[in-house]
């Protein structure tokens, strides 16, 4: 017997019960606290790993600054987090924003709560390995050019003024929340935020200034691979972490986590034979990618073969946007919109069309709710509005500050040297040690 | 016949092979080197362990001609690469005297002379 | 107390109760959810860590063809099992096959079952992710040499037509399970399996064009490293995954997969050491996953001091067999058959030996039941040559349609360029950017 | 309601009752089961990640051999440790060590036990990674000169004539237990245990030949940030796992994993930042490292807003010690005594500081127990001077027999070659293929 | 004396060196170069950015010889280095003004006689 | 004008960079190559393959100069280049025609003079 009443509550509270997250403490299961452990380890380790999909796919003299910018945010955000980001983001609040009565992680301890039978604690540390990853992820737009202490000022306040409201109206009790929108593990709150942040720093940055005239080739496709695969490892975390337990909906999301970016791969796979002559690594990696994304707000919420459907579909408007963006003037240099706003938004509103009562807590638009598509399509728009303009908004009052963009020379040379006075791959051949008296 | 060897810095390669084909330059042979001229030193460090970078990246071609080429190429290669900054690079140009084509064994000009493929 | 009777009722279902493997609904616990919701992780990072196992011994021009085959897998033949390999392999049919009544996972939904307390479709993943890596594993057979498109048709249909029925013989009730056959966690269904494939094809794709004339030597160690710890945590998941449970043989299983290798690696650098006088880090690599592979059919019958005596033997024909490999004309490249071949043969009839009701549910030769080690030497046989046989069909017709090998030329040019029009390792310079106006 | 009874119990045998952890059957719980198999593959995994911590800070010519330190002590101490270091550190024996009532796991078996309530093997195989990784934790001192031979012969003796001893006194109810010291996850049983044979072998093989004299730089920055990232995620195993129950102690322990070397990346990238101008990826890499060893001991003990003071306050020792040794005649290669023994003692010292009983099982300084800061400091200095002991007369003892530095031309020339007849990253140019006829 | 650059394809560097093994020239420097000749240009996609690869891999000899070794060295290089299609490379020969033996400070001659070791 | 190549151990590379920059030698190219001498050969082994490993890692400086520090430089390098061991390398001194500055276009003696920077 599958303990579908558990399911079912499971699967409410996460998308329109966000109120019980709070203090109210309960009783803890070691089988859920030890899936819940696992998937926060996993979450975690999907920045490493995204700083290895973004690492390999720039030249070898921004491959550290490349990485440096993921590698940042498992510090600056994670201290954020539990500074202010949680409470804002899941304190009871308003229906826009939370409030600062878990600021400093006050009164979040081990008991259980509303969000499960496991530590409060480390609920509130699954969240923030999504807070992290989620600024990391903007970075793929901004590379090879934004200045380093800019891009870092950047991610604390789009952390907190975007990701942390943008948490609350999806998970927190917030207004998306009542409408009933569908995000399993993250569709809106972390790949179209993210995507729209993306657009806007992209275009504000400008084009990179070889872009366009030369080819900015991959230095190391094995790291591209290394990173697509550990990152579809810790989004089993993300996904499958996100049902708060260890039960029939954390396996389907987990299965369905596997499966979408199979068929994507396949997919894209195809069309790159077609289009090219050739199965390429680099849209392998990129289509795996695609997949996990596009599956991330279905993931509990519709069946396998859904998943499987959804995966595929995904893969033709991310496809050609990539296609597009290569040849246009638009350098969002590692397709942060192509891949995560593009497959989150398919993702989004495929959620709205397959969600399947016979499989998670809500019907979609094959089970006669239209009206879902919509709310989906509602949901979106709007994140991807409030993002982008308040990047707009922190992007310029930084560059009043610091100018966000190296400058042309400081381009030529390498952001690793520039920004942090290293290389990645040295011989000592050359180098001169300095002796210092201080 | 003469061999060029032209240092110039990497990011100028592309536009020097441009202005090399323009004038059907046709046969060259690229040298990934590292060069030390009057460019100012970077400091990098590694874990308190603070260097000077004596040598910056710079890229070496090699290209065989015929006299009445040098000339023309010389000029290209000066236009294409430079920048204006120091750093830019060395021409060198060297007596050669043999060239085998290996496909033919071919000698001197008609070795450098390209094939139409 | 140790639940002897649960682990005993497990460890019969794994091997010859597989009837119960359908469709019964059944209860969940959720922490046996959370040790196969990590253990399908686990096996799945398995195949990327083979990419970089198999990727860092190739030539550079060669590597992203190599990794390619592995990561293909993760999407064809994910898909393949949901579609059809899962029902083959898994669906009650006959002795020899299973049959459709499960193709596109109908009626596997979220309920327990025979299978054990989880999630049926997790079952299915778990399993799905063993029909991936072992098609991958051929892969090391026919590198630097093969055509990506007809490998691709390759193990579409050996997955298909060889590894599901192989299954079904051992797991899902088919006849290697009426023998009471012990194979905890594939060696005969994955090592094995793949090792005769491994052969077959690489005695019919010929020795790469300079086998055997100029040394081809690996172009990245520490990728080979990097690949065999992968490997070897992903493996955990695959022998303690393969009790199915959270319980003492699930311990068991794990804490033998820890102690083989270590067996194995020892005895490896003292070979190493007394014959060239060096530990190489590429034996030490490949040691690693001998003693894996030795120890997989094993995992779960045999006690922890018998597992160190299984890495320990398994140690001696895998390395001469390398040994002998390298210098003979048969380029079987990345010694798929010495390392899985050999070293599943040694785990198998190892595990005829020592299976010991002491720790597990069934006996072997040192407990008087020398009958065992002739059932195992059966299985292997019969499987090897049914691969074997199969894969010479499957490679011949495909023959017919596109040629299995490369050219000669594109051979001497690498298979990066030629199959992928991409190379694993760009500066850009001399790129020119190409525009197309479509 | 939080289990508080169990989780004190939980607390307390971990640092006092030690004696129970022998023979005594008891139940299994499947969920407990479940963490800990992970958490075992986690730490497991933190060996491979070490190596590519260690080998990419290290040139290219000495990569394998740095690899390969870590690697060796995968198979070596794991057999070791199988074969005696268990039941030295385990074993009932006397208050200075254990006894060989286990040795060869006699009586180790599925039950579970006075540990935990999971299989005793399983808890013999996770204080088995740990007995791994802090032998080849020491290895980042002796790197680009130290013989292969004596170095394999170096880490078997240290780890049973100390590792061994050592955490008997801690964890194995010897004499530091019964001072009721508190080190939760290892600071003094690993990390200042290894840094302290870390100083002593570094001083005996005397600095590098070219030490100090020309610039010896990391060869692949991009491998020392993936293993930074591979370590913290297996740390999760390493201090989540020694709650040895998933109960709200793992969960705190887990959490205070992640939120100390955030704080640690962002303050050492503020010195960097400060004293340099740049915040560089090598001292992101290492931050990350030190804050995860400086939580080590504390990890179940404190609360997360201390946790995130503990990384905070941790970085000014270590960025000072490291900043200071990089100009001094100390050649601690990769500066385990900067990052592992200050990070080890100022943690354990902050770990009898910040211990509170609202959240763990003992007080602290702040909580009026002066005490435990002595305790604490005692417990330290005198590992440390037994480590470092005894690393003194290992060391000699093997040098009468092999010596422990290889020559200076050996040295020009390369570890790889030199000891393993093996280089890292090769073409195949100009090697001829060797026809033995043997 | 001259030196003899010769630029050939990767494939056949060890062909190459077993034949000027095998006639006794054992002094010789390899360095990894890419060229550009009539070789078939290669096009290469990544994600949508299309480019034509213009530089072939190669490697370069360099061979410091005294005049009367270099016919017979020229010869044993096309001889070995050659596969008959377009990209098989050249051989440039050029004057040198003096050798130094670095180990004895031996010049000219004597200082390209190989040691027996 | 000369150009001296100088073939050198690795490891001697940042000795012989100072022994340069010491007599006002600062425009300098290097080159990563390898090369066979008259070196112990290594014998490599991986998986059962055995391989005798012909080639060493070097460097080749390469240095434009006028005719008069030619002697001088020649003198730095081999005394920071040596250590007696075989293996210590060559220098070869080419005569060159011509040299440009690609920065000001300037030639020969001027284009070597290296700038007040
Ligand atoms: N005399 C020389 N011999 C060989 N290479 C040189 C010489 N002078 C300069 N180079 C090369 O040219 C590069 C640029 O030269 P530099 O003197 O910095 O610039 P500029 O020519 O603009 O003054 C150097 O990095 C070096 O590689
Ligand atoms: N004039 C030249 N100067 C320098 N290098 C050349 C020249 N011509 C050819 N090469 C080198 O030789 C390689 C092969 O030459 P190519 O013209 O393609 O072949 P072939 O000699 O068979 O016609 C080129 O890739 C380039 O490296
Ligand atoms: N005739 C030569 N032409 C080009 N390079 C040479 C020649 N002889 C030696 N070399 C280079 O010098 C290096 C050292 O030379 P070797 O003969 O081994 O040492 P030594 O000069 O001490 O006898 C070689 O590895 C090779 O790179």
């Amino acid at each position: 017997m599958i303990r579908r009443g558990v399911v079912l509550l499971a699967g409410l509270c996460l998308y329109s019960v966000p109120t019980v997250y709070a203090q109210d403490a309960g009783a803890i299961s070691a089988a859920d606290t030890a899936w819940m452990l696992v998937s926060t380890a996993l979450v975690l380790l999907m920045t490493p790993a995204l700083a290895f999909f973004y690492g390999g796919l720039v030249r070898a003299k921004n491959a550290l600054n490349t990485m440096m910018m993921s590698f940042v945010a498992l510090g600056l955000s994670g201290v954020l987090w539990v500074a202010l980001g949680y409470s804002l983001a899941f304190g009871e609040g308003n229906s826009f924003i939370g409030d600062l009565s878990m600021a400093f992680l006050s009164g979040v301890g081990l008991e259980g709560g509303g969000h499960g039978a496991y530590p409060h604690l480390l609920f509130m540390a699954f969240q923030g390995t999504f807070f992290i990853i989620t600024a990391a992820l903007i970075s793929g737009a901004v590379v090879e050019r934004m200045r380093f202490s800019a891009y870092v000022l950047f991610i604390a306040f789009w952390g907190l003024l975007v990701y942390a409201p943008v948490a609350h109206w999806v998970w927190g009790g917030g207004w998306i929340a009542d409408l009933d929108a569908l995000d399993f593990a993250g569709g809106a709150v972390v790949h179209v935020n993210a995507a729209a942040a993306a657009v806007v720093a992209a275009l504000m940055l400008k084009p990179r200034k070889d872009y366009g005239r030369q080819a900015l080739l991959p230095h190391n496709v094995p790291f591209v691979l290394l990173g697509a695969g550990l990152l579809w490892f810790g989004w089993f975390g993300f996904n499958g972490g996100s049902a708060l337990a260890a039960d029939g909906i954390a396996g389907l999301a987990f299965v369905n986590t596997m499966l979408a970016p199979g068929a994507t791969l396949v997919l894209w796979a195809i069309l790159d034979y077609v289009r090219n002559g050739h199965v390429t690594a680099v849209g392998t990696a990129t289509a795996i990618v695609v997949g996990l994304v596009a599956i991330t707000p279905a993931a509990g919420f519709v069946g396998p073969l859904s998943a499987v459907l959804i995966g595929a579909i995904a893969t033709f408007p991310s496809y050609f946007a990539i296609d597009w963006r290569a040849r246009s003037g638009f350098d969002d240099s590692l397709d942060v919109f192509a891949a995560h706003g593009i497959g989150g938004i398919t993702g989004a509103l495929l959620t709205g069309v397959f969600a399947s009562t016979a499989w998670g807590s809500a019907s979609g638009l094959i089970e006669g709710n239209a009206m879902q598509v919509g709310i989906q399509a509602l949901s979106i728009v709007v994140v991807f509005i409030y993002s982008g303009g308040l990047t707009f908004v922190i992007l310029n009052t930084i560059n009043l500050v610091i100018p966000i963009r190296v400058e042309r020379k400081e381009e030529a040379f390498g952001m690793d040297v520039v920004n942090h006075g290293e290389q990645g791959y040295t011989t000592g051949e050359g180098a001169v040690l300095v002796r210092i008296d201080d | 016949m003469k061999l060029i060897k032209a240092i110039i810095r990497r990011e100028q390669l592309n536009s020097v092979l441009k202005a090399l084909f323009a004038i059907d330059v046709k046969g060259i042979t690229v040298v990934d080197v590292r060069g030390h001229g009057g460019e100012t030193e970077r400091i990098e460090t590694y874990r308190g362990t603070r260097v000077k970078m004596e040598l910056a990246d710079k890229v070496m071609l090699e290209i065989g001609l015929s006299e009445p080429f040098v000339g023309a190429a010389v000029k290209a290669i000066i236009e294409a690469a430079r920048t204006g900054e120091v750093g830019d690079g060395k021409i060198f140009v060297l007596p050669i005297d043999k060239v085998y084509r290996i496909r033919t064994g071919e000698e001197d000009r008609a070795a450098v002379t390209p094939v139409e493929s």
